[in-house]
C-alpha cells in the first residue's frame, strides 16, 4: 500500500519509523522542535525545523530524544559522534549543508576516522542530515551542493535521494546503518509529492536506479538533476533519440557497477551534477568511464554541472547556474 | 558627546529609514514581488544607529544575516540595498549577493554574513588592518544572542583581546535564536559576562533606547580608538518581526511583541526624549517621516525598474582579473 | 571519599606507570627504535591519576594528544599502548592509531584525539549516552589550557551545561601551548574562569598534587552523576619534557622545569604525603617500583618482538561490514 | 645565481623577501615565532614554526607583522580574511591542512566567495600556507591531503609546489595574487634540496611543468608524487620505455591546456595522487581527458592514488597507502 507524500512528509514518516523501533535513536539539531519545551504555553513543536521535516517528533517522543541546540555546529556534530560511539544511533540536523564550514572537523576527523584509528573497536552509527541545493533564492552561503566534499572523505556514506520514497527507504537504511552517512536534502525537492510505501522499509546504500530505460546515451543524475535528466530524456525521445536515466541515489559507496553497466548498453554518457565542476561526483563518474569503461566508450563523457562559481543570488543568474535539460540536450547533441 | 541638533535628525532619519524599509520589504513579499530569505531588523533599529553614529568612513562595520539595518546605519545607499533585494544589476553588489549579503566597503561596510558568527573574526581582522595600519579607524561587529554560542565568538574576542585590537562587539540580545528561545540554549542571562573569559569589558545597554546605546557605545568606542583593546556590549533588544518573512511566528506570545512595541519602542522613546531635550520639534520628525516615505518609494520605483543582471555576470566577480 | 591503602598503592602505580613509561619512549627514541609524534605526560601525572581513581567501567575518558597518562590511568594494558607505538599488529588499535590516538572502549577509554579541543565535544556527546540511557557513567575530558582557546571548548561547554550533561571538562593547564607561553596568548591566568560563560562550577586545583585532584574531581564526579550537571575543573600542572620528543625547548628557561620538578614533583608530594598517612610504607612503594620496570621491560620486548600489520589490514576498519 | 636550499629553507626566503617588498604583508599563526615576544629573556624565535618555515621573520619584522596566534584557527583565518579585505596582504599559517575541519568556514564561506557576493568590489588577497601529506609517521589526522578539498572551492586558488625553486617561485607570487591561494606544503620534502635561485622571481599560478620529456606515455604528479613519477620514469626507461613527466604545480586553476598537450604526444595517461581516490584532482585530470582529450587517447586512463583509507599509523602501513613507483610502473604495463 502506498500513497502520495511529499518529500518532506516521507522523511517525517521514516523518522517517526526509526524513533519508534529503536530508542536509541535521538534527533537533535537547531530548531528541531523550535521552541520545543514550553509545553506549559502550549508551544511545543513550533517549527519542526525550517522545513517542517521534524515536526510532530518531540510531542512523541519527548525533548530528551528530540533536541533543540545552540546554534553551535561543532558541538552538535561532536557530541552526535561521541554518542553515536557510546551507544546512541543520533540523527543530527545541519540545517544547511553550508554550515558544514563551521563543523568539519567532526566528520572529517572524528566520525570518518575513529574506528580506522581505534583498530575497528568502535562503531559510529550517525546519520546527519542537511539541505542543500540551489534553487531557492538562499543564494551563495545557503544553496551549496558540498556533498562531493564529504563522498571524497574515507569512512563517510553520503547519500542523496531524488524523490519521496527513495527518501524515506534511504533514511531508514542510513540510520540504522553502522558507520556514519550524510544524508542531503535537495532544498527544491521538499515539496515534491510522490507515491510512498507505508511501513517501514529500507532502499540498500550504496545502489542506483534505473529511472528510464534507453539505448543511445545514458544519463547520470543525483538529486534534483535526476529530473533535469528525465526531462532531457523525454526531449529527446521526441527526436527519436533514447536515453537511459540512472539515478546515483548513493554518493559514497556510488555504485560503479549500474553505471559501467548503462556505458556499456549504450556507449555514450552524460552525468549531470548541480555541483560546481572541480573535485566532485561528475569528474569520479567520468574517470570510472575512462578507467575501467574505456571499452565500451563510443564518444567522450561529457560533464554537466554549475559552473566554477558561488551560487548567485538574483534569480535570472541562479536559474542558468542550475543544470537545464537544454544544457543536456546539447551535451547529448554533441555525442551523436 | 552631547548630540547636536544634525545628530538627533539624522539619528530619527536613519531609524526611521530602517523601520519604513522593513515593512516596506513586507508589503512587497506579499505583493510576491520578492524572494529570498529576508530577516528583518523592525524593533532594533537603535542598535544599528545608535552605534553607527560614532563612525566614519575610517571605521569598519561587519553584520550578520539580519543585515539591512547596520547597512542603512553605516550610509549604504537605500537605492542599491533596494535594488539588490530585487535581484537587479543597480544593485549595491550587482544582484548577485543578496539580503544576506549586502557589503558596501566605500562606505566601510564589511558585509552582512549568513553564516551565524562568522562575521565575528571578520570584525577582529579588520581592527588588526586598523591596528598595523594606524587608521585611526576601529571595527564593529554585530551579531545576535544565537551567536555568542558558536565557537568563532569565542575564538575571535580572545585572539581581539590579547591583542588588543580595536574593535567593538556589539551583541543584540532580542531573546531568540529563530523559533528557539535563548533559555533553551544558553545557561546565563547576560551575555555580557561572557567578555569576562577574555579580560574585557562587558557593558549592558538598554537596545531600546538610542541615547543608552549611543552614550555606551560611545566609551567603548573611545576606548578602541584610544588603542585600550576591545569591549563586548550586549544590547537587550527585541525584533518586531518573524525571524525571516514568512515566520509563522508560532513560539512566541503575540502579546509579548505587543509589549515590546507599546511600551519600549525605540521610535517613540527617541521622540519623547528628542523632543524633551528641546534640540528639535515634531515637525521636524513628521518631515523626516515623508522624506524617508518618498526615498523608499522611490527606491522601490526604481529597482522594480532596473534592469537584471546579464547572463555572462555570472561568471564575473569569482577571481581578481580572470 | 577517603583513600584505602589499596587506593594509595593503585594510584601510586600508575603514576609511576605513567613517568616510567614515558621516560622509556624518550629511551626508545633516542635509540632510534620509535617513530611518530609523542607528545609525554610526564609531570602531570597526579591529574590523570587524581581524576580516573573515582572511574569505573560505566564511565568514559576523553582524551588528547598527551594522552599515554590518561590511557594509563582508565586502564588501558600498557603492553598494548607500547606496541601500537611500535605500530604493531598487537597494539591497541592494530598499529593504526598511534600515539594520539589510542583508544579502548572496553574500558571506556574514548580515544587520545590529535585535533586540539575536538575532543571536548565528544565528551559531551558520551555524556549525552549516559545521561539518555541511564547507565549511571560520567564523562570526563580532558584538555589543555591551550585548547580552552578552540571554539569547540566553548560550544561543547555550552551544550552541557544548558543539558546538564553529566560530563566534568579538566582543563591541565600547563601554561604553554607547544612553545607559545600562555599568557601570549590567553588574557586570563585562572581558566576555570571560564565556567562563568556557562554558569558552570569552574575550580581549581594543584595539578602536581595527587590528593587535591582527587578530592576536587570527586565532588565534581559525584555532582555530575547526581544529575546536577558538569564542572570545569582546571589543574594547575606542568610538563616536564617537550611539547613533543625532539622539541628543543628553546622557549622556556631550564631553571623553570628544573624548579618545578624539585619542589612539586607529584610521585615526591605523593610519596611524602602518603607515608605520613602511615597507611603504606616506602618498601611498599619500591616494590611498586620495580614491578613497574618489570612490567614496561616485558612490555618493550614483547612490543619489539610483535609482528607488524598485515597489509592488507591497511583496508579494513573503514567501514563497518565492508 | 642559484644555490642549493631546502625546500623549507627556500619558503623561508620568499617570506623575507615578500615582507621586505611589502609593508602590508605579515605572517600569523600558532608559533610562527613561538615564544615571540620574549624578547627580554631572549627568547623571541624559539620555533619559527614546527618546521623552522618561519625562523628568523619575527626578528627581522618584529611581532606586530609577525604573530604567534592562540591555538583558535577559526580565528586565524577568519581575522586574515578580515584583514585582507580591509588593506592587507596577510600569509596565515594553518598549521596541518588537516586543521581545516575547525577553520573551513573562512575559506569555503568567507574569503572564497565575499568578492562574488560583493558584486567584485573587494579584494581577498590572502594566502594560506599549510603542511599536508603521508610519510611522516604522524597518523590519521596528520597527514591528509585535502588539497582537492580546496580547489573544488570557487574563489580559492591551491598550489602544491614539489621542489624549493618551485616552492619560493609559487609562494611569491601566491602572497601578490590579489585573490585567497591556499599554499601546500608536503611535509616529508621539506627537507629536500634543491638549486633555487637568488632574489625576487614569481613562478605564475596556473601552469605546469614538464620535468621530464617522454614520447610514449604521460605520468602527470603533484607534489610529492611528481618525484615518485620521476623514478617510474627512469624504471621505465632502461625498459625502453619512454614517459614523459608533468608537475601540476597549481591545482586551482588546473593547467588544462598542458596535460592535453602531453596526452596528444603520448594518447596514453596516469595520474599518481598521494590523496585519497573519492572526488579530487586524480578523477578532475581523468575526466578532462575523457572529454576534451578523448580524441588523443589510445588507452584507459589510469589513476594511482592513496586508498580510500585514513592514513594509517604503522609505518608499514603508511608506506603502501602512499603512492609507490612499482605501482606506476603495473599502471603503465596496463596501458601498452
Ligand atoms: C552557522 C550557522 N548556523 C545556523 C544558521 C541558521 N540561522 C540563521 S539565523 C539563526 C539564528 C541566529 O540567532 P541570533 O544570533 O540570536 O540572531 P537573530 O536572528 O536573533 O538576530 C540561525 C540558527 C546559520 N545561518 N549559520
Ligand atoms: C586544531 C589543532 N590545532 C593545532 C594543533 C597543533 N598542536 C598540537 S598540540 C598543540 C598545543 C596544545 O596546547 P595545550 O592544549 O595547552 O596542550 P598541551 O600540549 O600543553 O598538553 C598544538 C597547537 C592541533 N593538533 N590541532
Ligand atoms: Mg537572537
Ligand atoms: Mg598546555
Amino acid at each position: 500500500m502506498s500513497r502520495k507524500l511529499s518529500f518532506a512528509a516521507a522523511i517525517n514518516e521514516a523518522l517517526f519509523i526509526a524513533m519508534e523501533a529503536d530508542p536509541d535513536v535521538i534527533v537533535m539539531g537547531e530548531d528541531v522542535a523550535g521552541g520545543g519545551g514550553r509545553a506549559e504555553q502550549g508551544i511545543e513543536d513550533a517549527w519542526g525545523g525550517i522545513m517542517g521535516v521534524t515536526r510532530g517528533l518531540i510531542k512523541a517522543f519527548g525533548p530528551e530524544r528530540v533536541r533543540d541546540t545552540p546554534i553551535s555546529e561543532t558541538a552538535i556534530l561532536g557530541a552526535a559522534v561521541g554518542a553515536a560511539a557510546t551507544g546512541l544511533r543520533p540523527v543530527a540536523e545541519l540545517m544547511f549543508m553550508d554550515f558544514i564550514g563551521v563543523s568539519l572537523d567532526p566528520l572529517l576527523n572524528q566520525a570518518a576516522k575513529l574506528r580506522y584509528m581505534f583498530g575497528g573497536k568502535v562503531r559510529v552509527p550517525l546519520t546527519v542530515r542537511t539541505s542543500m541545493g540551489a534553487g531557492a533564492r538562499a543564494a551563495a552561503q545557503h544553496s551549496q551542493t558540498l556533498y562531493g566534499m564529504t563522498s571524497s572523505i574515507p569512512g563517510l556514506k553520503t547519500v542523496c535521494p531524488s524523490n519521496p520514497a527513495d527518501a524515506k527507504g534511504l533514511l531508514l537504511a542510513s540510520i540504522r546503518d553502522d558507520n556514519p552517512v550524510i544524508f542531503c536534502e535537495q532544498k527544491t525537492l521538499m515539496f515534491m509529492q510522490g507515491e510512498v510505501p507505508e511501513g517501514d522499509y529500507e532502499i540498500p546504500l550504496g545502489k542506483a536506479a534505473t529511472v528510464r530505460e534507453g539505448s543511445d546515451v545514458s544519463l547520470i543524475g543525483v538529486g534534483r538533476t535526476v529530473h533535469t535528466a528525465v526531462e532531457a530524456a523525454i526531449a529527446l525521445e521526441a527526436d527519436g533519440i533514447s536515453a537511459e536515466v540512472i539515478d546515483l541515489r548513493s554518493l559514497s559507496p556510488m555504485d560503479e557497477e549500474a553505471i559501467l553497466a548503462t556505458l556499456e548498453k549504450t556507449g555514450r554518457l552524460v552525468v549531470i551534477d548541480e555541483a560546481t565542476p572541480r573535485c566532485g561526483i561528475a569528474s569520479d563518474v567520468a574517470a570510472l568511464c575512462v578507467d575501467r569503461g574505456f571499452d565500451f566508450l563510443n564518444a567522450p563523457v561529457k560533464r554537466v554541472t554549475a559552473p566554477h562559481t558561488p551560487v548567485p543570488f538574483s534569480p535570472v543568474l541562479e536559474d542558468i547556474f542550475l543544470p537545464t535539460p537544454e544544457r543536456v540536450i546539447r551535451a547529448v547533441r554533441e555525442l551523436l | 558627546m552631547s548630540l547636536s541638533r544634525e545628530d538627533l535628525i539624522d539619528s530619527y532619519r536613519q531609524m526611521r529609514t530602517i523601520r519604513r524599509f522593513e515593512e516596506r520589504l513586507v508589503d512587497l513579499v506579499t505583493a510576491g514581488k520578492l524572494a529570498g530569505f529576508l530577516h528583518l531588523y523592525a524593533g532594533q533599529e537603535a542598535v544599528a544607529v545608535g552605534v553607527c553614529q560614532h563612525l566614519d568612513d575610517r571605521d569598519i562595520v561587519n553584520s550578520n544575516h539580519r543585515g539591512h539595518g547596520h547597512c542603512i546605519a553605516k550610509g549604504v545607499d537605500v537605492h542599491g540595498m533596494m535594488a539588490e533585494l530585487f535581484g537587479k544589476s543597480t544593485g549595491t553588489c550587482k544582484g548577485k549577493g543578496g539580503s544576506m549579503h549586502i557589503a558596501d566597503l566605500e562606505r566601510g561596510m564589511l558585509g552582512a554574513n549568513g553564516i551565524v558568527g562568522a562575521g565575528i573574526p571578520l570584525t577582529a581582522g579588520a581592527a588588526l588592518t586598523a591596528q598595523i595600519k594606524r587608521t585611526g579607524g576601529v571595527a564593529i561587529g554585530f551579531f545576535g544572542d544565537g551567536a555568542t554560542n558558536e565557537g568563532a565568538f569565542h575564538e575571535a574576542l580572545n585572539m581581539a583581546a590579547i591583542w588588543k585590537l580595536p574593535a567593538v562587539f556589539v551583541c543584540e540580545n532580542n531573546l531568540y535564536g529563530e523559533a528557539t528561545p535563548m533559555e533553551f540554549v544558553t545557561p546565563i542571562t547576560d551575555l555580557a559576562n561572557r567578555a569576562a573569559s577574555y579580560n574585557m569589558p562587558g557593558v549592558i545597554a538598554d537596545g531600546m533606547n538610542f541615547f543608552d546605546v549611543y552614550a555606551k557605545s560611545g566609551e567603548a568606542i573611545d576606548r578602541a580608538r584610544r588603542g585600550d583593546g576591545p569591549t563586548l556590549i550586549e544590547c537587550k533588544t527585541y525584533r518586531y518581526m518573524g525571524h525571516y518573512v514568512g515566520d509563522p511566528l508560532t513560539y512566541r506570545r503575540k502579546e509579548e511583541a505587543e509589549e515590546w512595541r507599546q511600551n519600549r519602542d525605540c521610535l517613540e522613546t527617541f521622540e519623547t526624549e528628542a523632543l524633551e531635550m528641546g534640540l528639535i520639534e515634531s515637525d521636524d520628525l513628521r518631515q523626516i517621516d515623508s522624506d524617508v516615505e518618498a526615498l523608499l518609494e522611490s527606491a522601490v520605483v526604481a529597482a522594480e525598474a532596473a534592469p537584471y543582471p546579464n547572463p555572462e555576470d555570472l561568471l564575473t566577480d569569482v577571481y581578481v582579473s580572470e
